[in-house]
């Protein structure tokens, strides 16, 4: 197995994998997301309490998920990075921070706009979803502050891998005081305790959603990576040879 | 054809539904424009050196 | 035991440039590495490198036969480092700032007042460090060496801001701490003349 | 392994008697920002009880960030940073010295001070006690926290806003335990959870936080 590892970590390896990844992810995801819109919109029933509202939930819950997610990946390839010293890891962690950003952010908007119907206003401080993603965004631009204002890679590379690090303990932190905060003054949230009530034919595009989502995300993550890898190896002899090469590594 | 008005939450729901879709297509054409200056960056750089060879 | 440092194969890359590349280096108790090399050689970062301040692309520095890497407690107590900046701070007085220095190594008994009175500095005692002209905390810094009392010196530019018999009495300082058995790592612009064993590394 | 910490706090906090205005701009700073809520928002009494331990927590909180940017910057300019990361003291034991005589010189006396600001809203005694106990737990968090943030910015010299913009995300979570738990109190409601939530987090970071500021360090002083 670590042979297969070290031979995925080799930055040229994986340079040419990732070009050949990204439409194996991204055709199917967008297939699956078509999939999913449709079904939401039209075939699954409306929610007997929010009406056809709820159907913002197929774009809202995969956006949180991915938030959480792209956080993930920042941490683990930053902590990857640090311990083995592997460039790659710290490229996947620099290519998943603005990606993360957008589905938080998406995950924002599309939170306070089915809010709009709910609860009157664009904004309910008393949910504790919505306020634990916001910070999550504002950890998602300091790890971007930091990163962009260190020149040297390999040093914005390492302190940002610190700073996903203890992020990412804080991110479990923050979820849990946010709740116990939201429990002390009586918000209104956006969920019923266990959920909308979900019937098969409304969980099942919530389900292609998601992997749907997590399948877009991973090429717009691979294509990023495979920018990042380029720009860290520049000096090396494999980028040199392939630049030269007639038909080039576009 | 009323399916579109979504019960009168139309609006919300499909500005949600074209947010998503914007902001994934943004960070696609964004992270492609990103490769390309990356590439041509290295690019010119390399060449330069190889002509002076 | 022969205290020993030695480098094998170092590469640096600092941003575009690539400082050095597979260099290697091997120093004896009694033996001076001098490196050589105009501003911005590398120089500094080699030292910052050799101290573990700064990590190197490729390559491993040994002590005693061990990777530093795996010895970092034990390797740092058995050097001092002398950079371009004293190190000190400038609103103490310099006994306070040697008395934090020795604090920071209980084992060692070098007497203050002795260190002091050799390096001339020892009616500059109640002085806070920032009323010092360059000449005298570079002498400061200096008395931090002594007192450190350890194996491995690292000396980054030791001259500099340092009058004519400054000079002579740091390469007096080197040639004793040599004598005694122990290792010097420097970097100097100018040449160098010790009775002892020179090998030179150039940037 | 003490020794260290004793000697970077000992140096530190003589570094700090030497310059009192670094001890003292933060407290200015704390009462003026406890000043402006008043005149920003009128002087109603039920307002500023209702407000009050907001107010002052988010204010501790800005104080407590002022100060911290200039915690590693003065020794990264002297050079003293240099000699820390190569002594032979393990290098989170210095560190966690440092952050204990930066909160002796801005945590603690923000705690001191802060029954005085806490009269202005009318606080009655035993919330002012529980404001007190929750500013120590909290500005040591802070502090803790703070440390890290400024171990990561130290040689960029970018100033309090990005410093800010890194640690805040991670102390909202103190903010809000320490103001609701005041708030709380105030209410005469039972606040001791709070109270184990912000010293359980402050364990925590003392435990936690010392390898990760040692790890910034290390890695920005390249």
């Amino acid at each position: 197995m670590w042979k297969w590892f070290h031979k995925l970590a080799s930055p040229p390896h994986f340079y040419r994998l990732a070009a050949t990844l990204i439409p194996w992810l991204a055709v199917p995801g967008l297939m699956l997301i078509a999939y999913g819109a449709y079904a939401g919109l039209f075939v699954a029933p409306e929610d007997y309490q929010q009406g056809d509202a709820f159907r913002i939930i197929y774009v809202h819950v995969p956006s949180a998920y991915l938030s959480m997610m792209a956080y993930m990946f920042m941490a683990f390839g930053g902590a990857i990075g640090l311990i083995w010293r592997m460039k790659l890891a710290h490229a996947v962690g620099a290519a998943a921070a603005p990606i993360g950003a957008a589905f938080t952010f998406l995950a924002l908007v599309t939170g306070s706009i089915w809010g709009r119907p709910m609860w009157g206003t664009w904004w309910e401080w008393g949910d504790p979803r919505l306020t634990s993603e916001l910070i999550l965004l504002f950890l998602y631009f300091g790890y971007m502050a930091l990163r962009s204002s260190i020149d040297d890679t390999a040093k914005a590379d390492k302190a940002s891998a610190v700073l996903a690090l203890v992020g990412v303990v804080n991110v479990v932190i923050v979820h849990y005081s946010v709740e116990w905060w939201s429990s002390l003054h009586q918000g209104q949230t956006l969920f019923k305790e266990g959920g909308p009530a979900m019937d098969a034919s409304m969980l099942y595009p919530l389900l292609a959603m998601i992997l749907g989502f997590t399948l877009v995300f991973g090429a717009l993550l691979a294509r990023r990576i495979r920018t990042e890898v380029l720009y860290r190896e520049r000096r090396t002899r494999w980028v040199r040879e392939m630049i030269l090469s007639p038909e080039g590594g576009k | 054809m009323d399916a579109m008005a979504m019960g009168n939450y139309g609006m919300y729901v499909w500005s949600c539904f074209g947010i998503t879709l914007a902001v994934i297509l943004i960070s696609d054409v964004r992270a492609r424009l990103r490769h390309k200056q990356v590439y041509r960056e290295i690019e010119v750089r390399i060449k330069a050196l190889e002509e002076r060879k | 035991m022969t205290a020993k440092l030695s480098g094998s194969d170092l590469t640096l890359i600092r941003g575009e440039r690539c400082l050095f590349e597979g260099l290697s280096f091997a120093l004896e108790p009694g033996q001076l590495l001098l490196l050589e090399g105009e501003n911005g050689s590398g120089k500094t970062s080699l030292m910052r490198a050799i101290a573990m301040l700064l990590s190197l692309e490729s390559g491993e520095i040994c002590w005693n036969g061990e990777p530093v890497l795996s010895q970092r407690q034990e390797y740092h107590g058995a050097l001092v480092w002398l950079a371009h900046r004293t190190g000190l701070k400038g609103d103490l007085t310099l006994v306070e700032n040697l008395r934090f220095e020795n604090a920071l190594r209980p084992q060692n008994r070098i007497d203050i007042d002795e260190v002091l009175s050799r390096l001339g500095i020892g009616r500059l005692k109640s002085l806070p460090v920032r009323s010092l002209s360059a000449g005298q905390q570079r002498r400061v810094a200096l008395a931090r060496m002594l007192l450190a009392d350890v194996p491995l010196w690292l000396l980054d530019e030791p001259f500099t801001n340092l009058d004519r018999n400054g000079r002579l009495l740091v390469m007096q300082l080197v040639e004793e701490h040599l004598d005694g058995g122990g290792l010097c790592v420097m970097a100097a612009h100018q040449d160098v003349s010790v009775d002892a064993l020179v090998k030179r590394v150039s940037l | 392994m003490v020794a260290g910490l004793v000697a970077v706090t000992r140096r530190d906090l003589l570094l700090a008697w030497k310059r009192p205005g670094d001890v003292l701009n933060p407290l200015f700073f704390f009462a003026m920002v406890c000043t402006l809520f008043p005149l920003a928002v009128g002087p109603s009494p039920e307002q500023l009880t209702f407000s009050g331990p907001g107010v002052l927590w988010v204010a501790a909180l800005l104080a407590a960030l002022l100060s911290l940017n200039s915690l590693f910057l003065g020794d990264h300019e002297d050079g003293s940073l240099d000699q820390l990361l190569v002594s032979a003291q393990p290098l989170p034991m210095l560190v966690l010295g440092k952050t204990l005589a930066h909160w002796l010189t801005s945590g603690l006396p923000l705690v001191l001070i802060s029954p005085v600001l806490a009269l202005t809203y009318r606080m009655p005694g035993n919330v002012m006690g529980v404001l007190m106990l929750t500013l120590l737990l909290g500005t040591i968090c802070l502090s803790l926290l703070g440390s890290i943030g400024a171990a990561l910015t130290v040689g960029l010299n970018r100033g309090t806003a990005l410093l800010g913009l890194l640690i805040l995300p991670l102390a909202m979570p103190v903010l809000l335990l320490g103001a609701n738990t005041v708030s709380l109190a105030a209410g005469n409601e039972m606040y001791t959870t709070g109270v184990w939530a912000l010293a359980a987090y402050a364990v925590a970071a003392i435990s936690l936080a010392p390898y990760a500021t040692a790890a910034a360090l290390r890695i920005s002083n390249e």
